[in-house]
């Protein structure tokens, strides 16, 4: 394939769902079958386009072959904004995840939604947000990026929202669209900040300004957290989180196309995307944010009780690995993660879906031996589940040991071993709630008989997806780790010096051997990167080569780094038993009644249940303050400044003795104010207006005395 | 010999005095006529002065179209008819016009149980004439002798309604303070007298000039013209009178006050204290002699005074003719500002705003009086859904209204924009901003009226039948309709005219 | 002693001063009228005396003389008012006429 | 109508009053017709205009030029260049709309579009004219019909209201008049050498004399000017005329104040201020970037705590606004292209708003923002008009909002970083108050009262169509306007900031 024709079949797949939502959304009632057959078609093809140019990078194998496209959007004059796609190894891996969970949601929706009253509609919606999705994936400056990015939030909004006659599901799409304007703002902060320093939005030239040192020190810190609270709001991290479970409101599909698989992956995709803006106090921010992330997630989904929410609270902590990882300096990992994570969590809610669809209920208390009912459904969750818990041969399992491994290195070379203990402490608990999942649902007695035997197995429509999605979540690993693995022909760690050569600004500073030298001095992605991957990638590893430095240290470091890996698996390994071994001995065996747990460790138990108070914080903080804030702001308007002129209106009517007329408007406005003020001094003056012809004389012959006095004095 | 003034004057300069010998004519004419009638058939006094008005009129016009350069002094020093006496003239025959022909559909006039109605005709004619002699002027006797003149009449015509107690009052309040301060004025005339040794303004100005007049005399003698003066224009403090008589004499008349004497008022003084204080003088240093003794400052403080408290009282008037007598008085105040200085450009403004005032003010009054005669009433309440009974009156209405509060396009706007630029040039800052911030209060006041008639619904069983207008009345407003939106646009010309009236007058002779 | 300028312009401002005093106290309309012709005839004695003494011309008199004409005229005008508002009030005392306060 | 093409567009509408002025008041329709007709005229040929207009140069273009009042220096000066283009566009198009949005007009038909109309001709003129007396001429002449427009046609406070803006706003230009005075007397005309009210030769600072180049006094004239443009615009504390006025007017009026006359204000600034006394603009600029800063989360705060559906919608106009000071007080390209396209971007979707306030208006007669709930289901296609305009609002990407805000933080936070930080909350709090109003109204279940509402008719969509093309488009790819603009406010930025 040529770059043209990669550049344009990327456009097209980015055309096609944009196309389908046109049409959907304005004939989609007059279509036969609500037209969904034209969401379903456009997304195969555009899956197979992606799957073209995905075999395309395959065959490339370079992880830094990159084809870029754009055109002045706007132009002033002395200023001018870019628009432009950009494909690469790591888009084909998205353009790959989106059409493909995309194409899969759209099939599964024929069935799932089938007979709902705005059936087009949703569909419609689906093809806006597979079009917004796959902008942010092809754009090839932060203007664009921002812009998919908020449109994303929309569509996000928008499907959320989709029962809004519920008012769980009004609040929860409200919710979720506000918080990620909070991530927003940083972000839109952040990508102020770097357009007025470097003059440009482009992700290369941007590379580029920060390894010349365009931008660097407080700033670029600053910067950099401003991005990654973009990312803490679309990836719901600590302390945003709080919009994802709540999303959960919106049919199932949407969960799984949405809120598991791709949109809240964009955070991690854009972080991993723009790694070598972030400078390393950023990063240590990126680093803990994620750690913490992922254990609390972890530590809420073991108490919870209802399906969906389950999912959502380990999409929660999976998404705190990635993000970790990327703190950690692991961004391919991350990525790598991102794609597995996708695939299974995807199929999770599809099962999900199919389950409730079922039982009509998302109660696990409600479930029970469904896996005799319908088999398909269980056995593709169980291979769902055996990735998420990371057992080994799983899709899991080898991205989550090499985001632990980088973890650990990173605690070996830099002393923070904190993240990576919550990391291992949140990979016991992601098995033992799965399988908790998966024993309360599938195993044991049904709890409600007449569900029960409601039950049955789903369409074909349901299924397929189902059966596609369980194989890629077993095989979209690949059975090897991120750099041994196919997926090292797709993603590399930055090599900035490479990225210097291009846009020919000052030469590259010498590469530094150690993430601790990463870590404390300015970025230099392109070390970190290589030994935190084993450093036999292509590009890091030459930049460290024709950069020649430090290759002592390197070796070191590389040692360190392949000691971390081992211990990292094996820990891993022994975390997977545990879980799995606690969830059988507790919810199979029923060796150890939860119940009684529950009672034993009440306040704990509470905090789990309550997800940590988190929306009762701010809604006793933020919300409150808000609220009560623009109160004082709309009364301030209504007395204070409507009626300001008051203490002027008071002299004047000091000045013209008006009785007390005035007060009565005092509150009612500045213009009522001067009027009444002026009235009142009207009324004191009509006092001398008594009808007497003799006063007036008086008055007029005592002023003309004066007049005569002032000016004999003047 | 100062006896030769009385000398026969010559004919040429006789022909320029038509319309005024047209006035006095009229008048008889209408007096005997009127007696003839017995006060029975109207029509005759009100044909015979519409006519002689429409005549003297003519004459005016053509003298003004003419713009002879040279003034003509009739009965010798006593008065002079040049530029200025021209604008003036034309003022006030068109304002005793518009006022008769008004007067002939108004109840208040015509009423039945009204006798002598032929009366109010020959006076007005005689008021006329008085007002324009007021303009001629040029000697003090003249000038306390037409002062006199139209006091005396106005004192009849405000007692108009005989049987009615609110028009005795007015006429007796007004008598007696016009009596009053004329006397005063003309204790300061003689005062002057004595400073200069003559009667006639130029022989004044010379004697001025010559430094006859210790600065505090001068001062004396000023104020105290000054108080007559400011009487006759109801400047403040010498405004009492003004909103008792306009509100208790029938409102065709109130119109004539409010306009004619005021009118006059200001021609008198700008001849009389230009010529003898400031003409003559180098022009770029404004004058020597006003300065001797603050002139200006007296004047502003005066226009500033009058702005406040009239624009402050008006605020609360609940009658519609009362509150027009307030707006009137507070222009009294606008139009002082271009006297301040007594410069050119000052004066020009003066006359360019009489004009507009004479339009705008008109016609609020006679809206009311066309009111009147159907409501019986000036009440502000009962002007409530006016203006969806009567829209193209009210629609003139608010026009008037408009132009009186001075915003564009109405010609009041314009009036102000001279005046404040006349100031503004010799930068008295604080003077222009008062009378800015008086033309905003001025707005509320005169919208209310507005508000009434259109924004106010009437109340439950209100009359809001159609009100039907006397086709006169519809054709004056329109005739006063018309130069208030056109001088709002197009005043280039009629800006010309008051610039060449203030040009001709002559100071000197 | 000889009788100058001066001692007629204090006659005169005397006059002028009673004049004003009487306007100002009296409250019989027809008590103020007089007042006025007081203040009036002030000034025709200055005028009468500052044409003798100043102007050394009959201008001031001829004033004088109108100025009196006129006083008559006024005076004339002015009882027909009071005697017709002594028709409608029943009184000739000023301050009754108080209607139009507001 | 070739070279007098401003005049026709500013004036077809008042030969339009005029006729209907003697149309028989009961002939309802042909009244409407006749309105409808004089305003579409002047849409033509803002069509024509657009596409005539020269984007090469930021010299004046469409010039009409003849001596008005020889004795006084007035001239009849008329033309246009990349400022006023937009806002001649804005006007025709809004005016148009606004006649066919009035078309359930009852009461007094005739005087309604009759005013309408003279305050469309007013609009035009301010955003024609290049002779300060005329620009003033107009200015004020819009004052009226808008006091009548409020205060017959208006809701039940509406007689408070309508004084209370014919107060605001007149104090305020009376400031400027003083002002335009003052120039007026100290500006030399070149040719002649007499004094003179041509905006050009005042802005060509060697024409100033004296007096007019003290420093203390150009900053008073900027501050007598400002307070007048302020009130319009308007700015905190002058805009407590805006809520009563928006929220009391008839549908179009708002719309018309909000789209229109607000921007009446910034331009004024951009258009005198500005290149006359550009020392002292730049003195101030600082203050109005936070005035800019004030207005828009102050404007946010007040909006969210409002019940009605019009005051919260008239609370985020002054919101809005303050984005296009923030803009302004740049002096950058970015900043101050992104200022007035966001003039001209909030003209358009603020009157969508207002539109569908009114359309929900007609139909229940209330505006109480909790007393609706679930409209989405009951009028699904008006809940997809509304929301549209309510996204454009709060600067979703892909519609016009969006692109001039982001503009002019781009183009400010090199300038003043604090303030645009701040100012850039106002993307939060936007959000909020719009999304829970939008919650409120519509989402959530049906609430019964409203089974009895028709969705959105013809007529309406007929309104609310265009506008939310242009919204759109201009989201997309916002050059067509950006290209009229950008060299006369480049020309400026070089003009004022050196």
């Amino acid at each position: 394939m040529s770059d043209n024709a990669i550049l344009t079949s990327a456009l097209i797949i980015l055309g096609l769902p944009l196309l389908s939502y046109v049409l959907t959304f304005f004939f989609g009632k007059k279509l036969p079958r609500k037209g969904d057959f034209i969401g379903v078609t456009f997304m195969g093809a555009a899956w197979l386009l992606a799957i073209r140019i995905f075999l395309t990078f395959w065959k490339i194998a370079d992880p830094s072959y990159r084809v870029e496209a754009s055109f002045t959007w706007i132009d002033l004059g002395g200023f001018h904004l870019d628009a432009g796609v950009l494909v690469d190894g790591m888009t084909a891996v998205m353009l790959m995840v989106v059409t493909t969970v995309s194409f899969f949601v759209h099939l599964y929706s024929t069935g799932y939604m089938h007979g709902d009253r705005r059936y087009e509609r949703f569909f419609a919606f689906l093809g806006f947000f597979t079009f917004s999705m796959l902008g942010i994936v092809l754009s090839n400056n932060l203007f664009f990026l921002y812009v998919f990015w908020e449109l994303v939030g929309l569509s996000s909004y928008l499907l959320i929202g989709f029962f809004f006659h519920k008012h769980s599901a009004a609040n929860a799409n409200k919710k979720a669209f506000l918080t990620n304007r909070v991530g927003d703002y940083g972000f839109w902060l952040g990508i102020l900040t770097f357009f007025t320093t470097c003059g440009t939005l482009n992700y290369f030239e941007l590379f580029a300004h920060v390894h010349a040192g365009t931008i660097g020190g407080h700033l670029l810190a600053w910067a950099g957290v401003g991005l990654f609270m973009g990312c803490v709001g679309k990836s719901a991290q600590m302390p945003l989180h709080i919009w994802l479970p709540d999303a959960m409101e919106g049919p199932t599909p949407v969960s799984a196309l949405i809120h598991a698989a791709t949109m809240v992956a964009a955070g991690v995709y854009m972080v991993a995307r723009l790694f070598p803006l972030f400078g390393p106090t950023a990063l240590m921010v990126v680093l803990y944010v994620g750690s913490i992330t992922a254990f609390v997630a972890a530590t809420i989904a073991v108490v919870k009780t209802d399906f969906k929410r389950v999912l959502a609270f380990s999409t929660l902590s999976q998404l705190g690995y990635m993000v970790m990882s990327l703190g950690a300096g692991d961004s391919v990992n991350a990525m790598y993660h991102l794609t597995t994570h996708a695939m299974f969590k995807g199929l999770l809610f599809l099962t999900a879906g199919s389950v409730i669809h079922a039982v009509h209920s998302q109660e696990i208390t409600d479930m029970g031996g469904l896996r005799r009912k319908m088999p398909i459904t269980f056995w593709t969750f169980m291979a769902g589940t055996l990735a998420l818990s990371g057992v080994p041969g799983f899709a899991g399992f080898y991205s989550k040991d090499g985001i632990l491994g980088s973890a650990l290195a990173f605690g070996m070379t830099d002393g923070h071993y904190i993240p990576f203990i919550l990391g291992i402490l949140a990979a016991v608990l992601t098995p033992f709630y799965m399988f908790r999942l998966t024993f309360r649902a599938f195993f044991g007695k049904p709890a409600d008989q007449e569900r029960f035997d409601h039950a049955h197995e789903s369409p074909w429509n349901m299924t397929v997806p189902l059966i596609v999605l369980g194989f890629l979540s077993i095989a979209s690993s690949g059975f090897k780790t991120a750099d041994e693995g196919w997926f090292s022909r797709f993603a590399a760690p930055y090599d900035l010096p490479a990225v210097a050569a291009q846009f020919d600004l000052s030469t590259p500073p010498a590469v530094h051997g150690l993430v601790v030298a990463h870590h404390r001095a300015a970025p230099d992605i392109s070390a970190v990167a290589e030994h935190e991957t084993g450093g036999h990638e292509t590009g890091g590893h030459e930049a460290a080569v024709e950069h020649g430095e430090g290759h002592g240290e390197h070796a070191a470091h590389e040692a360190i780094h392949h000691k971390a890996h081992v211990r990292a698996m094996i820990m891993s390994i022994l975390m997977v038993i545990l879980g799995i071994g606690g969830a059988w001995w507790v919810y199979f065996l029923h060796k150890l009644d939860p119940a009684s747990l529950q009672r034993r460790l009440k306040g704990v138990y509470t905090v789990l249940q309550g997800q940590y108070f988190f929306d009762e914080f701010y809604a006793a903080t933020v919300y409150r303050f808000t609220l009560w804030w623009a109160a004082v702001c709309a009364g301030f308007d209504r007395y204070v400044i409507d009626g300001i002129v008051n203490g002027t209106g008071y002299l004047t009517r000091m000045m013209s003795w008006a009785s007390g007329l005035f007060d009565r408007y005092v509150i009612d406005g500045m213009v009522n104010g001067v009027a009444t003020v002026l009235q009142g001094a009207g009324e004191g003056f009509r006092r001398l207006q008594t009808g007497r012809i003799q006063t007036y004389l008086v008055y007029s012959s005592a002023s003309v005395l004066v007049l005569i006095l002032v000016y004999k004095v003047l | 010999m100062e006896l030769l003034n009385l000398n026969i004057p010559s004919w040429s300069d006789m022909a320029s005095w038509i319309p005024e010998a047209v006035l006095a004519g009229t008048f008889l004419v209408a007096l005997v006529g009127d007696l003839v009638v017995r006060g029975r058939r109207t029509w005759l006094p009100f044909a015979i002065t519409v006519f002689g008005l429409v005549t003297a009129g003519s004459y005016a016009v053509a003298a003004v179209l003419h713009a002879d350069p040279t003034a003509h002094s009739i009965m010798g020093k006593l008065m002079v008819v040049d530029g200025m006496a021209g604008f003036f003239r034309l003022l006030f025959i068109f304002t005793g016009l518009a006022t008769v022909l008004f007067a002939w559909t108004s109840e208040e006039i015509m009423g039945h149980k009204r006798e002598n109605k032929g009366e109010f005709y020959y006076l007005t004619a005689l008021m006329t004439l008085a007002m324009c002699v007021m303009a001629e002027a040029r000697d003090l006797l003249m000038l306390f002798l037409s002062m006199e003149g139209v006091g005396l009449v106005s004192y009849v015509m405000a007692g108009y309604m005989r049987t009615s107690l609110r028009s005795t009052e007015a006429s007796l309040k007004y008598v007696i303070f016009g009596a009053v301060s004329s006397a005063i004025m003309l204790y300061g005339l003689s005062l002057l007298y004595g400073m200069t040794g003559s009667l006639t303004f130029a022989g004044i100005r010379a004697g001025l000039l010559a430094g006859a007049a210790n600065p505090f005399g001068l001062l004396t003698a000023a104020v105290l013209i000054l108080v007559g003066m400011s009487y006759k224009i109801a400047a403040v403090p010498f405004h009492y009178w003004a909103p008792d008589v306009y509100e208790g004499a029938p409102t065709p008349i109130s119109a004539l006050f409010s306009v004619g004497p005021k009118a006059a008022g200001f021609a008198l003084m700008i001849r009389f204290f230009y010529t003898t204080l400031a003409a003559g003088n180098d022009p770029a240093t404004g004058s020597t002699l006003i300065a001797d003794f603050n002139w200006p400052l007296l004047v502003a403080v005066m226009s500033a005074a009058t702005m406040i408290y009239a624009n402050l009282v008006a605020l609360r008037q609940t009658n519609v003719k009362r509150l027009l007598a307030y707006s009137s008085i507070s222009h009294v105040g606008y139009i002082l500002m271009g006297f301040v200085l007594l410069t050119g450009q000052g004066l020009q403004a003066i006359l360019f705003y009489l004009l507009v005032y004479t339009f705008m003010n008109l016609g609020a009054f006679f809206f009311v009086v066309a009111i009147n005669n159907h409501l019986k009433s000036e009440d502000l309440q009962d002007y409530v859904g006016l203006g969806f009974r009567a829209p193209w009156a009210g629609a003139m209405m608010v026009i008037f209204l408009g132009s009186l509060a001075g915003i564009p396009p109405f010609a009041g706007f314009v009036g102000k924009l001279y005046l404040f630029t006349a100031v503004m040039d010799k930068q008295w800052f604080w003077l222009v901003i008062v009378a800015a911030v008086n033309s905003v209060i001025g707005l509320y006041y005169y919208f209310k009226v507005v508000k009434a008639m259109f924004l106010t619904r009437p109340a439950e069983g209100a009359d809001t039948s159609p009100l039907k207008l006397h086709w006169l009345q519809y054709t004056v407003l329109g005739v006063l309709t018309v130069p208030t939106l056109v001088l709002g646009i197009y005043f280039g010309q009629f800006k010309a005219l008051a610039d060449q009236a203030i040009a001709l007058m002559t100071v000197h002779m | 002693m000889n009788v100058g300028l001066p001692h007629f312009l204090t006659v005169g401002a005397i006059l002028f001063a009673l004049g004003l005093f009487a306007v100002m106290s009296r409250r019989n309309a027809i008590g103020i009228l007089m007042g006025v012709e007081l203040m009036l005839n002030a000034s025709n004695i200055n005028f009468v005396a500052f044409s003798r003494y100043v102007e050394h011309a009959v201008d001031g008199q001829i004033m004088a003389a109108f100025v009196i004409v006129l006083a008559a005229a006024e005076a004339a005008v002015a009882l027909a008012i009071v005697l017709a508002m002594y028709r409608n009030f029943g009184t000739a005392n000023a301050d009754i006429a108080q209607r139009l306060k507001r | 109508m070739g070279e007098h093409i401003l005049s026709w567009m500013t004036f077809f509408p008042v030969i339009g009053a005029a006729v209907i002025a003697f149309i028989p008041s009961e002939r309802k329709e042909i009244i409407k017709t006749v309105a409808a007709a004089a305003a579409a005229v002047p849409l033509i040929l803002a069509v024509q205009l657009f596409v005539n207009f020269d984007r090469g140069t930021a010299a004046m273009q469409f010039v009409e030029h003849y001596t008005w009042i020889k004795s006084f220096n007035i001239e009849y000066f008329m033309g246009i260049d990349g400022l006023s283009v937009p806002m001649v566009l804005l006007t025709a198009l809004l005016s148009f709309l606004c006649i066919i949005a009035s078309w359930n007009i009852a009461k007094a038909t005739k005087g309604y579009f009759a005013l309408f109309l003279i305050l469309e001709a007013a609009m035009m003129g301010v955003f024609c004219a290049l002779d300060f007396f005329l620009f003033y001429l107009f200015w004020e002449l819009m004052l009226l019909p808008m006091y009548f427009l409020i205060g017959i046609w208006g809701g039940p406070r509406r007689e408070y209201a309508a004084i209370k803006f014919f107060l605001y706003t007149l104090a305020g230009s009376v400031l400027m008049l003083l002002a335009m005075i003052a120039f007026y007397l100290n500006v030399q005309d070149p040719t002649t050498g007499g004094h003179t009210f041509n905006m050009l030769y005042m802005m060509d600072q060697s024409n100033h004399s004296q007096w007019l180049q003290m420093t203390n006094i150009r900053h008073l004239l900027w501050i007598g000017l400002f307070i007048g443009f302020a009130i319009k615009v308007p700015i905190f504390p002058f805009h407590t005329w805006l809520p009563d006025a928006h929220v009391e007017a008839p549908t179009a009026v708002s719309v018309i104040l909000a789209g229109v006359l607000l921007k009446m204000g910034t331009y004024g600034i951009l258009r005198i201020s500005y290149p006359i006394l550009p020392d002292a603009a730049v003195w101030f600029s600082y203050a109005l970037a936070i005035m800019g800063a004030i207005n828009i989360l102050y404007g946010a705060y007040c909006a969210m705590a409002q019940t009605d559906m019009k005051k919260l919608v008239a609370y985020s106009s002054i919101s809005h606004m303050g984005y296009v000071l923030l803009g302004m007080a740049a002096f950058t390209t970015a900043g101050i292209n992104g200022a007035v396209l966001q003039m001209f971007n909030h003209g358009t979707i603020t009157a969508m708003m207002f539109l569908c306030v009114g359309v929900v208006y007609d139909r229940a007669h209330t505006r109480e923002i909790n007393g609706f709930g679930g409209l989405g289901m009951q009028m699904p296609l008006y809940t997809s008009f509304f929301s549209f305009a309510l996204f454009a609002a709060i600067g979703l990407p892909g519609l016009s909002g969006f692109v001039s805000e982001a503009m002019i933080f781009i183009g400010a936070f090199p300038v003043y970083r604090t303030v645009a930080m701040i100012s850039a909350l106002g993307i939060i709090i936007g959000a909020a108050y719009v999304l829970w109003m939008l919650q409120r109204v519509f989402l959530g279940p049906k609430n019964d009262k409203w089974d009895s509402l028709p969705d959105i008719n013809a007529r309406e969509m007929f309104t609310l169509v265009p506008i939310g093309i242009i919204v759109l488009v201009l989201g997309v790819y916002p050059m067509p306007v950006l290209d009229l603009m950008r060299v006369s406010l480049n020309h400026l930025i070089k003009v004022v900031a050196g």
